[in-house]
């Protein structure tokens, strides 16, 4: 008898531990692949500021941090009620500032911040180079705040109607996106080509007379490489951390596969746009390290949606066609005369668009290539409901918000500041004042040290002291 | 029989689930020391860059032999008589338990981190043996002695017994506000005051300051985005265990309570450098000690707030930073990095406002004579930890600089250290150009392009 | 009765949750510390590309960053079948494209593809700066999908002849390598020695007369250092994932100690190799920063094979002993008139073969230091045997290899690309183009800007073309 209580108290201990430790594992989960996704906003920040001249570079590092930070308010305040808020199909309305939010759900909101974060950060690299900075501050916090949340509603929370989908007799139709090839993606490269859109192109981009794109390059290859690297990086956890949790059977294996496939949908777009782009009439005959950087990425946005139910070789496949899609969504915005610096709509909206197809074509449950059944059609008629409902939404709601501050003429930085750069008068911090460097040690090779100490000594109008 | 298996196995489970967690979160913690060199690099001017450089990566190895050898004994080590002020075994680790070492490793790199903070303070004019003095010191000795204090089984955690209603009232320190930061904080206060400021900073006779710039903003930004990285692991991880009930939860509040301090802090700079008075430009510098200072500010009691009161607190640390910043400048004390500014003003607002603001006893909740004297001790234990440190810092930087070994010569300092002391310019000029004609000579050499608006 | 059945069938249920939390917790450490082992990628680029000239920046970026996607196909294709494949002692030869590799071991997989990865970029260093892009596809290739594959076979999977080992009586021995001092980094060693001796040196490295080196500075020591902390960093994750698991007893401990032993063999390596450089007979008597940097990742190099089974001073005193291998294999691979920019053979093959051996002194379970007795003389011999193994097979095969590439003019690049840069010509895109550079704010010492308007108005003898 005593025997049996003690078993049985034992027992109950037991499960009561199980309890708090699948809580605690999941939390660990989310808290640490989530702190890896807010090391993104890094990312973001350095391919951005390598693809920009030198004389906007602290001004496009301070919107990446202020990325992370923007959302930190809005996406608390507001954000994660709209997205994950009790509330109807269309929009949640409850836990504004997390109020009646319990301690266990905060790494939750964490998680979702770093993604709200991630949304917002694309646009940046869109209207890079002209963006005035009270516009950014206007539709960061708009992005993160409304437009991206009632998305994760839709389709992420338990009531949103894309989530919920619909029946037809045995059949249940959901709308599927894992790690947000749709919402995170594809919202961010519509929203990033609709402001560059309405900015216009940077002076000098297109050539007056005969409207030819002119090439401006980013000041720093390296840095441009350090972003993709710490992106790369974070993608992983990206993917993988999009199971949520950790501590129930088969979390882990889902993670792994999902990790898995995204490394091979990274391979398949690297390495087709690296051979597109060393073709003659396709690219421009060289092995070109950003396109191949940019196709990589692609294809990591192309497996986002799908990459914890699909085969290693079909995410290698949905990589090359990403890498596909990269190359063709950048001829279009070219051809439309629009000027994306950074290539955001190409890898975010290009890759993400495949990708939420890809999801009904290749995902081995109900993927249209392996079932060839009603079921695999309703789901790919309902993933193009998903994302053409995700289209519209972004598209008209960052149409308005960017053309209205186009006509309070906020969205654009001056013609002057412009030309002559935006770090000074804006931030009054050069990236790199010259005063800081040089040495006085005479080094091997100092040519421009010499020269200047020529010309000093020459031509005496020349004042090089402070 | 087999309820005892499991319950063994359980335990090995937790067991190896903290370890885990206190293994990842301490070396996200070691990869700040990447965030305190760029920051700091950046910071600097081309010709000290190497120099600053090398000092950062040096201090995760110096601290590794000092505190294996002597701070994790005075900090963890049991103290026998003098258990409230110090402990004494495990000295290199001799005789430590082996489940102890991921708490090694953990506390290990909270030690490189205070002593990282000082040497953005003494940049470019610190000679490279005064260096490793202090640094061992600090990591060695100074800060084992505190964490002893507050995190060991020191008389700040225990506190006093006050009886009755109240209990027991001890110094709450939760990731180190005071314990790291306000130490780091002080020990660059008196390691800049000491060494003086940067040939140029100053004018005699003139109340104008000169702008030192550092060479490359995205280099110092790059620092930045690093520190936010390792310094949610920073105040997460120090919950120190992921298997007790309520751990998951208490971690996941620090890291949210963390990013909204941050959140409200760089707003606050943002906005207050856009005033005329101080800048009148959305600096991203300041906005990143901003943010910054509003991580350190959270270091104290991030778990026991509500998410409301870290935008409170973020909003006070962004006026905190400003505060010491200017008066740092009007004291005349050259701090290249503001990294006094950053940790000991973020430190102390830490400090002191989770006595206010903690969501189970702080003085806007529970307005009573517990709250009182928590804040009290609060006090208590920052007065404690900065005479401590101040104390010693000054003692360590006073020998040094009597000795002569605590600032290059002049003409080092002009000229720049890179060459002389490690014969590694940051941007050797013989490695840059190439063969191919580029676009800009093209252009130099046609007529160049006239742009006009329209 | 009844609760009885309950007890039982909560206990029932209790195991199999068990079972669960393991795998999930086994699968999660592994996803964690690969993925920071996958930043070691973006470590060795920046290492690299601060220690090449600018003018082959962008060349040596997007070899590391392919080195990552290269092996991601191979190691897919090939590669783990023959690693960790069933098969016979030499080598696997199943689950070609993870055909037939269940769910679970896609963690697994991904494990060791990074380690694949973090092999094959020890070679790029060596050859940097003249390496022909092909070239490099091909032996990037060869390396993670064939020679690093069956060598992994031999030591880590069950059947392989090294882990297998021998008994003699009561006496087994087997081949003990952790986290690779000799599988990954001796075998990345000899592979880039080879590289680098059958490419020859880079045009100037070595004085056409009199044959001393001639030192050729890399553009950037902030990048060499962001590299080396970087790699610091996801070396700590190297060694301490290489328990391979969490879960089970004791697992805890073992990371525990393999981190806190890496910390402290890299603290022996960089103090030594700091003060042998100051002192005047053997270094340049300055606090050199990147030597400091090499010494300290020869240390952690030499604890890798034992770091899970040492004492901290053994670990401190094996980091001392490797930095003083790299100081000698610097040493001599300088006197041998090989030209490797960054040392890695003296890095990976001097840390590498002395962390071989020292598993076998220092090792509180088997050492010699410890335990003189004929168990440990065996364990010395075997590690000896596994050693020289492993050198043989890499160094043949890379030798046919390189050899082979170089018969058809593949391996390296013409003079006129070495001369002016690999940069423009392969790739496009000059890491810093000039054009970009520059505002038009006329700041304080804006030398250069003032200097080209000068030249540009008023002394048309000066000509800035090539």
């Amino acid at each position: 008898r005593a025997r049996l209580d003690l078993i049985e108290h034992n027992s109950n201990a037991s499960i009561q531990w199980q309890q708090n430790t699948e809580e605690n594992a999941d939390i660990f989960f989310l808290i640490m692949m989530a702190n890896t996704i807010f090391l993104m906003q890094g990312g973001f920040a350095f391919l951005e500021a390598g693809s920009v001249r030198s004389k906007n570079t602290t001004n496009i590092l301070i919107k990446n941090l202020l990325d992370a930070f923007i959302s930190g308010i809005s996406y608390w305040m507001v954000g994660y009620a709209f997205g994950f808020g009790d509330g109807n199909a269309f929009i949640g309305y409850s836990g504004f500032a997390l109020s009646g939010v319990e301690g266990s759900s905060y790494a939750y909101w964490f998680f979702q911040y770093v993604f709200a974060a991630t949304a917002a950060t694309i646009v940046s690299g869109a209207v890079a180079e002209r963006c005035d900075f009270v516009a950014y501050l206007v539709y960061s916090s708009c992005i993160t705040g409304f437009i991206y949340p009632v998305l994760t509603h839709w389709a992420w929370s338990s009531d949103g109607w894309l989530a919920v989908g619909f029946t037809d007799g045995p059949i249940e139709i959901t709308y599927s996106d894992f790690a947000g090839s749709g919402i995170v993606h594809c919202a961010g490269g519509v929203a990033a080509f609709l402001a560059a859109a309405v900015m216009g192109p940077r002076i000098g981009r297109f050539d007056k007379e005969t409207g030819n794109p002119v090439d401006i390059k980013g000041h720093s290859v390296p840095f441009a490489a350090l972003g993709g690297f710490i992106l790369l990086f974070g993608f992983l956890a990206f993917n993988g951390s999009s199971q949520g949790a950790i501590s129930s059977a088969g979390d882990g294996v889902a993670v792994a596969t999902a990790v898995k496939n995204t490394v091979l949908g990274g391979t398949g777009g690297a390495f087709l746009t690296l051979t597109l782009n060393r073709l003659k009439w396709i690219g421009d005959s060289t092995w070109s390290f950003l396109t191949t950087l940019n196709g990589c990425l692609a294809g990591m946005v192309a497996v986002c949606a799908s990459c914890n139910q699909i085969t290693t070789y079909g995410a290698f496949i949905i990589g090359i066609i990403g890498g596909v899609m990269y190359m063709i969504t950048t001829w279009t915005v070219l051809k439309l005369k629009v000027d994306d610096p950074l290539d955001a709509t190409a890898v975010h909206f290009g890759g993400g668009v495949w990708g939420v197809i890809a999801c009904a074509l290749f995902s081995t449950e109900f993927g249209v290539l392996y079932h060839w059944d009603k079921r695999s059609a309703l789901q790919l008629a309902w993933q193009l409901a998903g994302l053409s409902a995700i289209i519209t939404w972004t598209a008209t709601l960052s149409f308005i918000m960017f053309y209205t501050l186009k006509k309070v003429s906020l969205l654009r930085v001056s013609f002057e500041f412009e030309m002559k750069g935006l770090d000074i008068p804006k931030h009054g911090e050069p990236a790199y004042p010259l005063e800081s460097y040089g040495h006085g040690w005479g080094e091997t090779g100092d040519a421009l040290g010499s020269m200047v100490e020529k010309l000093r000594n020459k031509s005496p109008t020349i004042n090089t002291k402070t | 029989m087999s309820s005892n298996t499991t319950a063994e196995e359980i335990s090995s489970l937790s067991f190896s689930l903290d370890q885990f967690f206190l293994i990842i979160m301490g070396m996200v913690v070691y990869f700040m020391q990447c965030g305190f060199a760029f920051l700091e690099a950046g910071a600097v001017r081309s010709k000290n860059v190497t120099n600053i450089l090398i000092k950062n990566v040096m201090d995760s190895f110096v601290s590794g032999i000092a505190y294996w050898i002597f701070g994790y004994a005075f900090a963890y080590g049991d103290g026998g008589k003098a258990q409230k002020f110090i402990g004494a075994t495990y000295f290199a680790s001799y005789d430590m338990p082996m489940d102890q070492y991921a708490s090694f490793f953990f506390q290990y790199t909270f030690a490189a981190t205070a002593a990282t903070i000082v040497s953005g303070a003494v940049a470019e004019r610190c000679e490279f043996i005064a260096y490793f003095a202090y640094s061992f010191v600090i990591t060695g000795f100074i800060y084992p002695v505190v964490t002893h204090w507050a995190w060991g089984n020191g008389w700040l955690v225990d506190g006093y017994d006050y009886g009755g209603d109240i209990g027991q009232i001890a110094y709450q320190d939760f990731a180190g506000s005071g314990v790291v930061h306000v130490l780091g904080g002080v020990c660059a206060f008196i390691g800049a005051a000491l060494l003086g400021p940067r040939i140029g900073r100053f004018q005699k006779g003139s109340n104008v300051i000169g702008t030192l710039r550092g060479h490359s903003v995205p280099i110092a930004a790059l620092g930045g985005f690093v520190l936010f990285f390792g310094f949610l692991a920073f105040n997460g991880g120090s919950q120190l265990t992921i298997s007790s009930e309520g751990d998951g939860a208490a971690v996941a509040v620090s890291v949210v309570n963390t990013i909204i301090s941050a959140s409200f802090a760089a707003f606050g700079s943002l906005i207050i450098n856009r005033l005329h008075i101080f800048g009148n430009t959305w600096s991203l510098l300041v906005t990143i000690n901003g943010a910054l200072t509003g991580m350190v500010a959270a270091c104290a009691g991030c778990n026991q707030m509500h998410p409301w009161s870290a935008a409170i607190l973020g909003l006070f640390s962004a006026m905190s930073y400003t505060l010491w910043s200017t008066v740092m400048k009007k004291l005349n004390i050259d701090d290249p990095l503001d990294a006094v500014a950053v940790h000991f003003g973020g430190g102390i607002t830490g400090v002191v406002l989770i006595a206010f603001l903690d969501k189970d006893d702080g003085i806007l909740f529970n307005w009573d004579r517990k709250s009182g004297l928590k804040l009290g001790w609060q006090f208590v234990g920052l007065a404690a930890i900065i005479a401590w440190s101040a104390l010693f810092s000054l003692l360590i930087f006073g020998i040094l600089k009597c000795f002569g070994v605590l600032r290059v010569s002049r003409e080092i300092e002009d000229k720049g250290l890179d060459i002389p002391k490690h014969n590694e310019p940051a941007y050797p000029v013989e490695a840059y150009g190439h063969g191919h004609v580029e676009k800009l000579i093209q252009i130099l050499e046609t007529q160049p392009m006239v742009v006009t608006q329209g």
